[in-house]
Formats: structure tokens, C-alpha cells, sequence
């Protein structure tokens, strides 16, 4: 299988040269993945985009690692010779700091970075456009961070039906049945 | 292009070409057209298959699936009583619900037409509201596609041939990636907690075991049971009887899973670090224990935890009572008994072992001294055959074979052996005969089908080659010079029970033979020994048919006096000792705490 | 002079808007200079609601993602959860996997066909393709069990096998649907007004499109070839027969023959995945879905949709719940920056019909 | 001049019936439920023997179509366009969604019960219904119509405050010109 990893190997091998990677590896054939230091996200978008021919903007994603207080944001490139696609992958603090804006790079980054700021409230420094994207008149906190919990503020804000409040529980049902006493320890492994 | 472009007007005028045509537009509401063959439409359960296992409310993750008590609809064993209330308002059709259902019962239907100008009109219970639908059912998830696993991770065990050489332990237990493989198997329903006579926390255990949590298991297993090890091992498990997979599988394998937990913890120190029981300061009460069987240790761990001073008073120099000298030790071992009798006397309990009560020490003597006195004292003395030639030399009964081989003593049976008898004894007593090296044949009045010990302990017993004979009477038993030379049998034909009952054996005229056998153990059932009960005890004493009579609480109706176990209860095994142990443990402490 | 200018809002209630968005006008006469995309209306959060089910809960819903061709959101998700968890497809599912793709390909192009026309104001063609792209639903019903919501490419293969006569009624299908195309080819192609109504308008630059992000039959139709079946083969694609179209032009018209050219392609696909199907499992069976646990790690995956690459980043944290889907619609980026450029310069009229070229597809940008 | 009662049932009779026979239903997808519009409209299901017909503005519409969950950005252009119909006017909810939220029941940005909102006159259950289960939701409000039964554009009117005050509960930047006849 390796011999077949040859042209992501000297990809890795070439962005190794070039920067200093956190870590960086090959996932499988066409995927290769990057970690880097937040400052270098321009540099190294530049130099995928004009010296390695990565000239397709794929995606952009953000995942919130809110025990570690950080936002994990994966730019993702595809080059469209090579036909692999480039991950990179840099993490920033949920609160205080903010990632540069690409979109000069790409235009439609700025579709992406909007709505990131939108969903998890990371702001990019220097990004213009509207403001509201997706939601409206939204004043929670951004909807996509883990600590925003969904069904807390449906049963706040939306109405649901009524007549469903004779349902039972079956493992109550068992317990009530029999002499059985469940310890509180144990009850967090009852079925949810 | 030109400006007039014949061809691109011409073109779209072949369309006309169609008129005439027969439409295919669907008549309607005349013909409206059925669904496919796999259509998933509106719900349809099986109320009378459905046990209640809640498995579809739980997948659902759109919470449309209510679980509620309809009318006529009770409660037993197996069967929660509930059944599954669908909220069209929240269902999304996708049939999530049909692919866990481990009975099958919930399925989808063709229907799909429901149209309603009230909202309310939403919530429903399949197959109570549309009864009539049955054959309309399209999806569908069989034993194939259900993605409730039916297979159970196979137990290794030592091969048959190899296990006739020694007393080694012949299952080898899951290790840690076929437990968690296999508790994850289970869907928790709880189902199987009702029917454990002791009511252990079953889905909560299984669950720490599947989240990789050994410790927690552990400790939720000690809440009601101190001998776990050991009914991880040789438990009758009714509880995997009514396992919500066992309807069209093979039950969850929650013996072996218990076992696994236990088996996580090597030495009595362990299990003390692990469980680290909160132990009460010291009341000032003393309560003694006759017997350290099951249900004596159980009340004796308990009532200690609690701050009770507690005095186990055992007959022979090893604690366990039948556990030890009436099971085999390939399949309960000792160190494993040792391992937990040691952490039960860890945190305090005392026991005097060769202490026989009636005989070492007066029943009267520990009577006056105690506050409560339990005796868990079982049932030790065998029936016998009631045919001739008992008295020859050669014939004996399981439980004192067992009891000698157990500790430790040799007996002679020769190298032809009969077992009479089909439960879990006679099968234990066939396969330590076959470990001394005879040729071993079961003789039953039944079926194999209808033999009460376990199906893993007869395959285990056909594995290492004992022979049954299935539908053969004893009639007697031949000797010559006061020693067994054969056993005379006769066979039987099934008769069914005109009352509906199970069929009955009948004896075939003129089919009787003589088989020749050097011995012949019977075993078919033991009975109590109260000689160690005083007169005046055991005149107040209620006793019927060979049991104490107690309440629920174990309390005889000598107030001080509570007891448990086999000399209690019919079921007469150890899980029910168990429960009897620690139903007695809450009433005790009642009692002396009133 | 210059003419006033003028604020114009199509959608969200319009009828040549393609489902429930918002176009923001600034025109002046009947020529836009300035479009902005207002998305939002369909938003339901699809990706906080993964994080709150599991593994195999949030396989049902990343089907409705997108409503007109569901199966590549399959698709994704379970080839993302395949590649984390390392799990095997048997490869028989491949082939029906495939064949489900190509299916839904079918049946999105013939509901492009309807909305492609119907904005040029040609109504006889959704009557026709709209009408007939039932019996590639009647397919899915029988293969499915739904006509719309499919919820069949699941983690481990697919959910059931074919059903008894599915190839000989799926063959009957593409055959008269290779007869009926002929027909619309007449009807649709040949026909001048919708020939003058498509050339030349919404021309993408070949040069800029890879750098905008135009994936699918749009940048096909500037001449690039480009198409994840070929790029990054997943399933069987590498061992069908089949050819990736591109030609020069970048307007309405060659997206549409490059449709054209691609539906007649599809019908081919499906009678091979038919043909060499093999037999054997359809279903590498899942564990106890309440207790299945997927070991950490991410995987970023594409399948090529009927309007172009559909791609899906998953996260796992080793729970029995997704940590984040994330997931790419080709309308990401076709439907905001795209539009917003090529609008510029049209006329008013074309707004539509330059939308439905683009096969822009609001549920997939706000998910 | 005066009816009397049986003069008055004929002429309810005659306008329930030219109703019942023109639904001219508003072109407004608002959910996931709409790709089933397309194919009950054309050739295989033809809705349009029912006299179920499209338009293209809310003015001209009897019918407003609800096909799915609502998210709170279309609940607001939703009501707006409701209010903006003329009376007679009659509500279809689409889909589980509309009925108790369906599988949206727990996103922040969906509504779960439209008939706080605005009034439905007929439910279709299914995700997705399919077009035979569209028409006969069709077909039952024209029951419903005849029989003077559809009558949800009256409880807004004579209820508006209780929706008013439903909705504003979620539409928190009210911008929308006041309803009025």
C-alpha cells in the first residue's frame, strides 16, 4: 500500500519543509492532514494555493472542543492535478481570540467564515458581510457551541402537545413491580 | 442561428403525437394505488407478541414513542405490561423502531393515508386503533436484518475429551473484548430483573460493562448479591429465560456476564478496595447464622454492613454449604469460593466452622445469646430410589457422592455407572463420575426434552461422552455378594397428559432388561434434617411438607427465629437463597431496630 | 444617463424561486447589478441535532438534508462512520449503493428538467419529466420503502437486499425512460425558444471556476473535467464504464446538455451495477445501535451528486454520538457566491432560470 | 333584503360549493413537504381535476400550503403572507412536523405546534406524505368546506390576540405592518 501513498508522502514531506507543522499525516490515499499554529493559516494557504496548485477551496469547518476550551477550524483544499485533499487543521480559543479571514483568498471563504461566526461566535478579523446569515434576531448564545443546549430552549420557547403524559417508563414500571430498591450510583447506567 | 429556425419550432410539436395516448394519471379516489411490498406506512403491533420492552421508544430519537398501560393488558414475567403509543405528530417513518423490536411484534403497514382536521387525532396505539390491518403489514425486520443481535459471543470452554482428565474448570469465561461485545448485545429493558428471584440490577450492571466500566459493575452487583462469583458461575438464571432477545434469540448471556465482573476483581482485598462498602458503627446486636450456605452468607454480609454483630455457625470446615460440597469443582472452584467467602469475613463477619448446632454447640445456647437467629440450613439428606437392592454395596445417592468427593474422599464405583435422574445434580454427579474414569449412563423416565437441569450442563455432559437414556424406569437394582452387579430397567412410552399437562411416562410391557453396572447413583431430590432443632423448637415451629413456613420477610412464626434458602423455598437454589438471604436481611433489621 | 436603481426581492415566496430562499435585487431597468443571497428560511439545525443522537439515530436525518436527491447524504454518512470505525461493505452493497446513487440522479435530473423548463415557461416539460420521474420513485418504493426519504445506504451496506423482480421492473424502467429523453430532446433541446433563452446566459469563466468553487455539472460545462466518480472513486465507480462529459461554453445551455449527456449516462450505470452485481451479504451488520461506539478520529468525504459534489466532515470523540457533522452542499457555494456573481449583468427575467442551471438548493446551505 | 333560513342554507350551499371547486393554492415551499407538490400537480396525480390549481401571489390564493416544519425566519414571512390572503382562506399542514414537531421537535430554529401560529383546517400526517395522501387531505378539505366546517380564517380573526401573542413570542424584531380588514 505505501508505494501507492507516494504523492501524499511528498506532499507531507514538502509543507514539512515549509513550516513548521504541529503534526501531519496521511489519512488514506487523497486525504493528508496538517496541523498547524494559527498564525500560519495565511501563509500556508498561500503557498498550497499558488506554489502547490491547491487551488479549490473545499470546505471550512469548525468543531467545538469545549473541555479543552478550544475551536478546532479545518480549512480543507483540493487540487485538482494532484486529486488530493489537503486538511488543515489549527485550533483557537473558544473566548478572546480570533482567526484571520481568508476570503481575499477565496471568495466563497466568506460564505464559510460567516456563517462559523454565526453558529459559534468566532469572530475573523477583518471579515465583511451581513452580519445574520442563517438566523434571525438571534440573541442566545451562538447555537452551535456545545455549551447551547437545544432541547433546554425548545421547551422554553415552543409549545408541545398535550395528552402524552400518561407514558411510563419501563424500568420504573419493573422497579414499582418488585422489591427491587436501585442504587443512585447505578441509575446513570439505567437506560435513557 | 438563424433568426427563424424551422426545426426548433417544428420540434416541440411532435408532442401532439402523444395525444391519444392512454394517460397514465392514477384514478382517483377510485383506484388509489397500493403501496409496495415494502412500504413503510402507519405502525402495526402485535399487542399479544409485544412484551413491553420499550426497545422502540428508546431508538426513537424523535421521542414519538410513548410506552403506556392499556386496558386489559397485565404485567408477568417477561412482559412489562406496557405497550407503545405512537405520536404520528413526531414519527418520521423510518422504521427505526421495527429494526430494534426484538420480538418482531412492531411493524409498518401499507397504510398511509391519514388525514385529519384534528390534531389530537395524532397520537395512537397501534394495533389497538387500527386492529383490522394486520395483513396489510410491508416492512418488516426478521431475524436477518434486525439489528437486535440474536447470536450470542460463543463461550470458549476446554474441549470435552480434555476435560474428563481433570477437575479443571471447563468454561473459560469471556475476556474483556467478548464481554463488552456481549453485554452490548443487551437493549436494557429490565425485563429480566423481575424475574431474578434476588431482582439484581441487570441492565445497569450490563451496561457498565459494555462502557468499559468493570469497577461500577462490580459494585452494582454487590448491592443485593455477595456471592456473585459464584452465580456468575452455576446461577439456574431465570433471568436470561425472559431476555427480550430470547423471544426469537439467544438470550443475553448475563450469567457469563456477571462472571466476567466478578472475575475483574482477583482476591478478596480487591474486591474490598473495589466495592469499599460503607460499613455502620457497631449496634450492639448479635445475630447468628446456622449454616453458611448461600442465603446464610447473604444475611450474615448484609446484617454486618449494617453494624450487627454476626456469628455464622457451619458444620464443615469450609463455608458454602451446597456450593461447595454439592457442585462440582469444574464448575465452581474452590479458590473462586474462597475469594468471597474471605471478603464477606473481611468486613466482619464471624465464622465457626466444624461446628455442627445440635452436636457441638445446643441450638438453646445460641438461641438465648442472640437477638435473631437465621438458619439457612438447606436440604442435605437424599431421598433414595424406594426400589430393591438400595442396600447393595455400589448404590448411593448424588448429594453424598458429590459431598465426598468434594472433600476431598474417594469412593469406589467401579467403572460402570448408572445416574438416575435428570436434573442439574445428576447431571453434575454423571460428569464427576466420568472424571473417575467410568463409563457413565443417565437413565431418565423422560425426554432429554424434558430433563429440568440446564441445556449447557447436558450438552456439556453428552461432550464428555455420558450416555442418556432417555425414557428408562428403574426397577431394580441387581447384585451379587452384596455388591451391584446391573440395574433393571424397563422402557417407557410418552403418554399425553389428557389434562394438558406435560406427558407422562408409561412402562412398555415385557421391554424390561437388566444393564450391567458396578454402580448406581441415584438422584432424585433431597429433603431437610431439623435434628438439630430442640424438641419444644420444633414442636412451635410451623413445618409443612419439610419447609418452614415464613412470611415474606423470612420470619417464622417463632418471632426470633428467620430462615431462608432450600428448607424455605420450593425453587431450592442458590439465586433464591440468595433473594431469601436478603429479603431476611430487611426484615431482621426491622425487627430488632422496631 | 444612468437609470435609478431599484431594490428587488424574489423569494421567499416566488414561484420561479428554487425552494425557500431569498434573492436580493439591486437592479437598474430589468438588469441586476447586484444579487444577495438570503438563506435561513429552512434552517433546522440538522448538525446540533446530530450531536444530540446517535450514531445510528442521526442516520435518519441527514437525509433530509436535501429533499430532491437524498441518497449522496446517505451515502456520505455512511461512508464517513465506515471510514472511522474501519468498518467492511460487503460488495454487493457497493453495487447497490451505486445503483441507488445513479437512480436518484435520474430522478433529480428529471426534476431539473421540469424546473429548467418551467422557467423558461415551457410547461409541457415538467408534465412530462416530473410525471415520469415517478417510476424511478416507484423503483425506490419498492427498493425502500419510501418515495422520498430513502433512509436505505445506512453505516455497513444497505438495509435491505433488492426485492424479487427488482431487476427486470428496474431494466423495463430505464429503457422507457432512454425513449421518453429522446422525446424531450425534441421537445426541450430542439425547441428554439428554449435554445435562445439558454445561450449565453449565466456564463461562468473557465478560468475562475475551480478557484470559486463550482463543482458538478456547472464546471463541467466549462470544459474542465471534473467529477468525484473519477477524482476520488468511492464504491465500485472504479470498475463501471462510464465517461465524464465536459464541454466548452459555461452558459445555461451546456449545463444543460451536460445534464442531457449525463442522465442517458446514469441509465447506463444502473443496467451495469445490474448486470454485475454480485451475490452474497447486502449488510455488514451494526452492533446494538443504543450501545455502538465509533473510536475517535475524522474522516472528510465526497460523493458527486446530481449538482455536483456533496461533502461530509465528521468528527467522532469515541461516544455513541456524533461530535460534528458537518456537511457541503454544492449550493454552498453555486447558491451564495456563485449566484451573487453570475447574477450580476443579467436580466431580471433569466434570475430563475439561472438558478435552476445552478441547481441551487437552499435546505443544503443552512442545513 | 332579509334571508330567510332555508334561502340562506341554499346560498351557503352554492358558495361552499364554487369554493370547494377553485383551491387556488399559493406556490410557496416552505418546508421539505414541497417536493411532493411538483408530482401531484403533473400528469401522474393531475390535482388538477380537483380544481387544486397554483398562484402565484397570496392575493389570488385560497389555499396556503404549510409543506413541513416552519423554521422562526419563515414563520414570520409565513404570517405575513397569511394575513395577507383574502377571506375565505384555508390552511394544509404537511407533515409530522406541523403537528408536534416531527424530528425537528428538538431544533432551536423550528416551531413545533403551527396551529399556535396560525390555524390549520387539515393536517396530512406522513414525512413525507406521499401525492395520494396529498389529495385526499385535498379532498377532505373541500369535505370540510362544503360542509362550512373550514372555517380557521374565523378563529384567527376572532382569536387574534391569543396568536398575536404566540407568535410574537418567537418573531422578537415585530416588523410587519399590522393586520387589519
Amino acid at each position: 500500500m505505501t508505494d501507492t501513498l507516494n504523492k501524499e508522502n511528498k506532499l507531507l514531506e514538502v509543507l514539512k519543509e515549509e513550516f513548521k507543522l504541529l503534526s501531519g499525516k496521511v489519512k488514506r490515499s487523497r486525504r493528508v492532514e496538517v496541523v498547524i499554529e494559527n498564525e500560519q493559516i495565511i501563509p500556508i494557504l498561500l503557498f498550497a494555493k499558488e506554489r502547490l496548485n491547491y487551488i479549490h477551496f473545499s470546505h471550512m469547518s469548525c468543531v467545538d472542543w469545549i473541555e479543552e476550551g478550544k475551536f478546532e477550524v479545518i480549512y480543507i483544499l483540493w487540487s485538482p492535478e494532484e486529486k488530493i485533499n489537503l486538511l488543515i487543521k489549527t485550533k483557537v480559543a473558544r473566548e478572546g481570540e480570533d482567526l484571520p479571514n481568508i476570503d481575499f483568498i477565496w471568495r466563497q471563504a466568506n460564505t464559510y467564515e460567516r456563517e462559523i461566526r454565526e453558529m459559534y461566535g468566532l469572530p475573523f478579523d477583518g471579515l465583511v458581510g451581513r452580519e445574520e446569515f442563517i438566523l434571525e434576531d438571534w440573541d442566545e448564545i451562538p447555537p452551535m457551541r456545545r455549551d447551547f443546549i437545544t432541547n433546554e430552549y425548545v421547551s422554553e420557547t415552543y409549545f408541545e402537545r398535550e395528552g402524552r403524559e400518561d407514558a411510563k417508563d419501563v424500568r420504573e414500571q419493573i422497579l414499582g413491580r418488585t422489591d427491587e430498591k436501585l442504587p443512585d450510583f447505578a441509575k446513570k447506567y439505567s437506560r435513557d | 442561428m438563424s433568426f427563424f429556425n424551422l426545426k426548433g419550432i417544428l420540434s416541440p410539436v411532435t408532442a401532439l403525437k402523444q395525444f391519444g395516448k392512454k394517460p397514465h394519471t392514477v384514478g382517483f379516489p377510485e383506484v388509489s394505488i397500493e403501496a409496495s411490498d415494502r412500504y413503510r406506512g402507519l405502525h402495526f403491533n402485535d399487542l399479544d407478541a409485544c412484551i413491553g420492552c420499550g426497545n422502540c421508544s428508546t431508538i426513537c430519537m424523535n421521542n414519538a414513542i410513548d410506552m403506556i398501560q392499556l386496558d386489559g393488558i397485565e404485567g408477568e414475567k417477561g412482559d412489562s405490561g406496557l405497550r407503545p403509543r405512537v405520536d404520528n405528530g413526531r414519527c418520521c417513518w423510518c422504521a427505526l423502531c421495527v429494526e430494534v423490536c426484538p420480538t418482531g411484534s412492531l411493524n409498518l403497514t401499507k397504510e398511509y393515508n391519514f388525514v385529519s382536521t384534528d390534531a389530537s387525532d395524532f397520537l395512537w396505539t397501534p394495533g389497538l386503533s387500527n386492529k383490522d390491518k394486520k395483513d396489510k403489514i410491508s416492512f418488516v425486520s426478521d431475524k436477518e436484518t434486525s439489528l437486535t443481535e440474536y447470536t450470542r459471543v460463543p463461550m470458549r470452554e476446554l474441549d470435552g475429551m480434555e476435560r474428563i482428565k481433570s477437575f479443571a474448570e471447563a468454561v473459560l469465561g469471556y475476556n474483556e473484548e467478548e464481554a463488552r461485545r456481549e453485554a452490548s448485545r443487551c437493549i436494557s429493558c429490565s425485563l429480566c430483573t423481575e424475574s431474578c428471584p434476588d431482582h439484581m440490577h441487570i441492565p445497569e450492571y450490563i451496561n457498565a460493562i459494555a462502557s468499559g466500566n468493570d469497577a461500577d459493575a462490580l459494585r452494582i452487583i454487590y448491592d443485593n448479591n455477595p456471592l456473585p462469583e459464584m452465580c456468575g458461575k452455576v446461577c439456574t438464571r431465570r433471568c436470561e429465560d425472559v431476555c427480550a432477545i430470547s423471544v426469537r434469540g439467544e438470550a443475553v448471556a448475563i450469567r457469563w456476564l456477571k462472571r466476567y465482573a466478578t472475575e475483574t476483581a482477583k482476591n478478596a482485598d480487591i474486591i474490598k478496595e473495589i466495592v469499599n462498602p460503607e460499613i455502620r458503627e457497631a449496634n450492639g446486636l448479635n445475630v447468628s447464622v446456622i449454616g453458611a450456605g448461600p442465603s446464610g452468607l447473604t444475611v450474615a454480609y448484609y446484617l454486618a454492613l449494617r453494624g450487627y454483630n454476626v456469628t455464622i455457625y457451619e458444620a464443615k470446615a469450609k463455608a458454602g454449604g451446597m456450593t461447595y460440597y454439592g457442585i462440582p469443582k469444574y464448575r465452581l472452584p474452590e479458590e473462586s469460593l474462597e475469594k468471597q467467602v474471605g471478603y464477606i469475613q473481611s468486613i466482619g463477619v464471624k465464622i465457626n466452622f466444624n461446628t455442627r448446632v445440635g452436636k457441638d454447640i445446643s441450638f438453646n445456647e445460641i438461641y438465648e445469646k442472640s437477638d435473631a437467629v437465621f438458619m439457612g440450613v438447606g436440604y442435605e439428606k437424599p431421598w433414595t430410589l424406594g426400589i430393591t437392592g438400595e442396600d447393595l454395596e455400589g448404590s448411593l445417592q448424588a448429594v453424598t457422592y458429590l459431598d465426598a468427593i468434594n472433600s476431598g474422599k474417594e469412593i469406589n464405583i467401579g467403572d460402570k455407572v448408572a445416574v438416575i435422574g435428570g436434573g442439574n445434580v445428576a447431571i453434575d454427579a454423571a460428569r464427576v463420575a466420568r472424571r473417575k474414569g467410568a463409563d457413565v449412563t443417565i437413565v431418565y423416565r423422560r425426554r432429554i426434552e424434558d430433563m429440568p437441569a440446564d441445556w449447557e450442563e447436558i450438552e456439556g455432559a453428552e461432550d464428555e461422552g455420558v450416555h442418556i437414556m432417555q425414557q428408562g424406569i428403574p426397577l431394580e437394582i441387581v447384585g451379587k455378594n452384596g455388591k451391584v452387579t446391573g440395574l433393571k430397567i424397563a422402557h417407557a412410552e410418552m403418554i399425553p397428559d389428557p389434562n394438558g399437562g406435560r406427558p407422562r411416562p408409561k412402562q412398555i410391557e415385557g421391554s424390561e432388561e437388566i444393564l450391567e453396572m458396578t454402580a448406581v447413583i441415584g438422584a432424585i431430590g433431597q429433603e431437610g434434617d431439623y435434628s438439630f432443632l430442640p424438641e419444644e423448637i420444633m414442636k412451635q415451629l410451623k413445618i409443612e411438607r419439610g419447609r418452614f413456613v415464613v412470611n415474606e420477610g423470612g420470619q417464622t412464626n417463632l418471632s426470633k427465629i428467620f430462615a431462608g434458602g432450600d428448607s424455605v423455598n420450593k425453587t431450592a437454589d442458590a439465586i433464591s437463597a440468595i433473594a431469601d438471604g436478603f429479603r431476611a436481611v430487611k426484615a431482621i433489621d426491622k425487627f430488632l431496630n422496631k | 444617463m444612468r437609470e435609478k436603481s431599484t431594490t428587488l426581492y424574489i423569494g421567499p415566496q416566488h414561484p420561479g424561486i428554487t425552494g425557500n430562499m431569498m434573492v436580493k435585487l439591486q437592479v437598474e431597468g430589468d438588469t441586476v447589478v447586484k444579487a444577495e443571497t438570503h438563506v435561513g428560511y429552512l434552517h433546522r439545525g440538522f448538525e446540533k441535532l446530530m450531536e444530540r443522537r446517535n450514531w445510528l439515530q442521526s442516520f435518519t436525518i441527514v437525509c433530509r438534508i436535501c429533499v430532491p436527491e437524498p441518497d449522496p447524504n446517505e451515502e456520505n454518512y455512511a461512508r464517513a462512520v465506515e471510514e472511522i470505525e474501519g468498518r467492511e461493505v460487503p460488495e454487493r452493497a457497493k453495487y447497490i449503493r451505486v445503483m441507488t446513487l445513479e437512480l436518484a440522479r435520474i430522478a433529480s435530473y428529471l426534476l431539473w428538467y421540469g424546473g429548467q423548463a418551467g422557467s423558461a415557461g415551457l410547461y409541457t416539460m415538467p408534465q412530462w419529466s416530473v410525471g415520469d420521474r415517478n417510476y424511478i420513485l416507484d423503483l425506490f418504493e419498492d427498493l425502500t420503502g419510501g418515495r422520498i426519504y430513502h433512509m436505505y445506504i445506512w453505516p455497513g451496506g444497505v438495509r435491505r437486499d433488492l426485492p424479487k423482480g427488482f431487476k427486470d421492473k428496474a431494466l423495463k424502467t430505464m429503457d422507457y425512460l432512454e425513449k421518453r429523453i429522446d422525446e424531450y430532446d425534441k421537445l426541450l433541446f430542439e425547441n428554439s425558444i428554449f435554445q435562445k433563452r439558454a445561450k449565453g446566459v449565466g456564463i461562468i469563466d473557465k478560468n475562475k471556476a475551480i478557484e470559486w468553487g463550482v463543482v458538478g455539472a456547472p464546471l463541467r460545462g466549462c470544459g474542465i473535467k471534473s467529477d468525484v466518480r473519477i477524482d476520488d472513486p468511492y464504491e465500485v465507480y472504479d470498475k463501471l464504464d462510464f465517461e465524464v462529459p465536459a464541454m466548452e461554453g459555461g452558459d445555461v445551455w451546456t449545463r444543460a446538455l451536460i445534464r442531457r449527456f449525463e442522465i442517458r449516462q446514469s441509465i447506463n450505470i444502473v443496467r451495469q451495477t445490474l448486470e454485475k452485481m454480485p451475490g452474497g451479504e447486502f449488510y455488514n451488520k451494526i452492533p446494538n445501535p443504543m450501545k455502538w461506539k465509533i473510536p475517535a478520529g475524522d474522516a472528510y468525504v465526497k460523493t458527486e451528486s446530481a449538482r455536483g459534489e456533496f461533502a461530509y466532515y465528521v468528527v467522532s470523540d469515541g461516544t455513541n454520538k456524533p461530535r460534528r457533522v458537518h456537511v457541503k452542499g454544492p449550493a454552498y457555494v453555486h447558491g451564495v457566491t456563485l449566484l451573487e456573481n453570475l447574477l450580476v449583468g443579467e436580466n431580471i427575467s433569466d434570475v430563475s432560470f439561472i438558478m435552476n442551471s445552478l441547481g441551487t438548493c437552499p435546505p443544503e446551505i443552512e442545513r | 333584503m332579509a334571508y330567510d333560513n332555508n334561502s340562506q342554507k341554499i346560498v351557503d350551499y352554492i358558495q361552499n360549493f364554487a369554493r370547494k371547486h377553485s383551491l387556488f393554492v399559493l406556490a410557496y415551499g416552505t418546508g421539505c413537504g414541497a417536493i411532493e407538490i411538483p408530482p401531484t400537480m403533473t400528469s401522474r396525480y393531475d390535482a388538477e381535476r380537483f380544481g387544486i390549481r397554483g398562484a402565484a401571489t397570496p392575493r389570488q390564493a385560497d389555499v396556503l400550503l404549510i409543506t413541513g416544519y416552519l423554521a422562526t425566519k419563515t414563520l414570520k414571512r409565513v404570517i405575513r403572507t397569511y394575513e395577507q390572503m383574502q377571506d375565505p382562506k384555508y390552511v394544509i399542514a404537511f407533515g409530522s412536523c406541523t403537528i408536534n414537531g416531527g424530528m425537528y421537535w428538538d431544533s432551536y430554529n423550528t416551531i413545533n405546534m403551527l396551529d399556535k401560529y396560525i390555524p390549520v383546517d387539515v393536517y396530512i400526517n406522513g414525512c413525507m406524505p406521499r401525492p395520494e395522501a396529498v389529495i385526499s387531505g385535498f379532498v377532505k378539505l373541500q369535505d370540510e368546506i362544503q360542509a362550512g366546517r373550514a372555517d380557521g380564517w374565523k378563529k384567527y380573526q376572532d382569536n387574534l390576540e391569543e396568536y398575536r401573542a404566540n407568535q410574537k413570542k418567537i418573531i422578537k424584531n415585530w416588523t410587519m405592518p399590522d393586520f387589519n380588514w
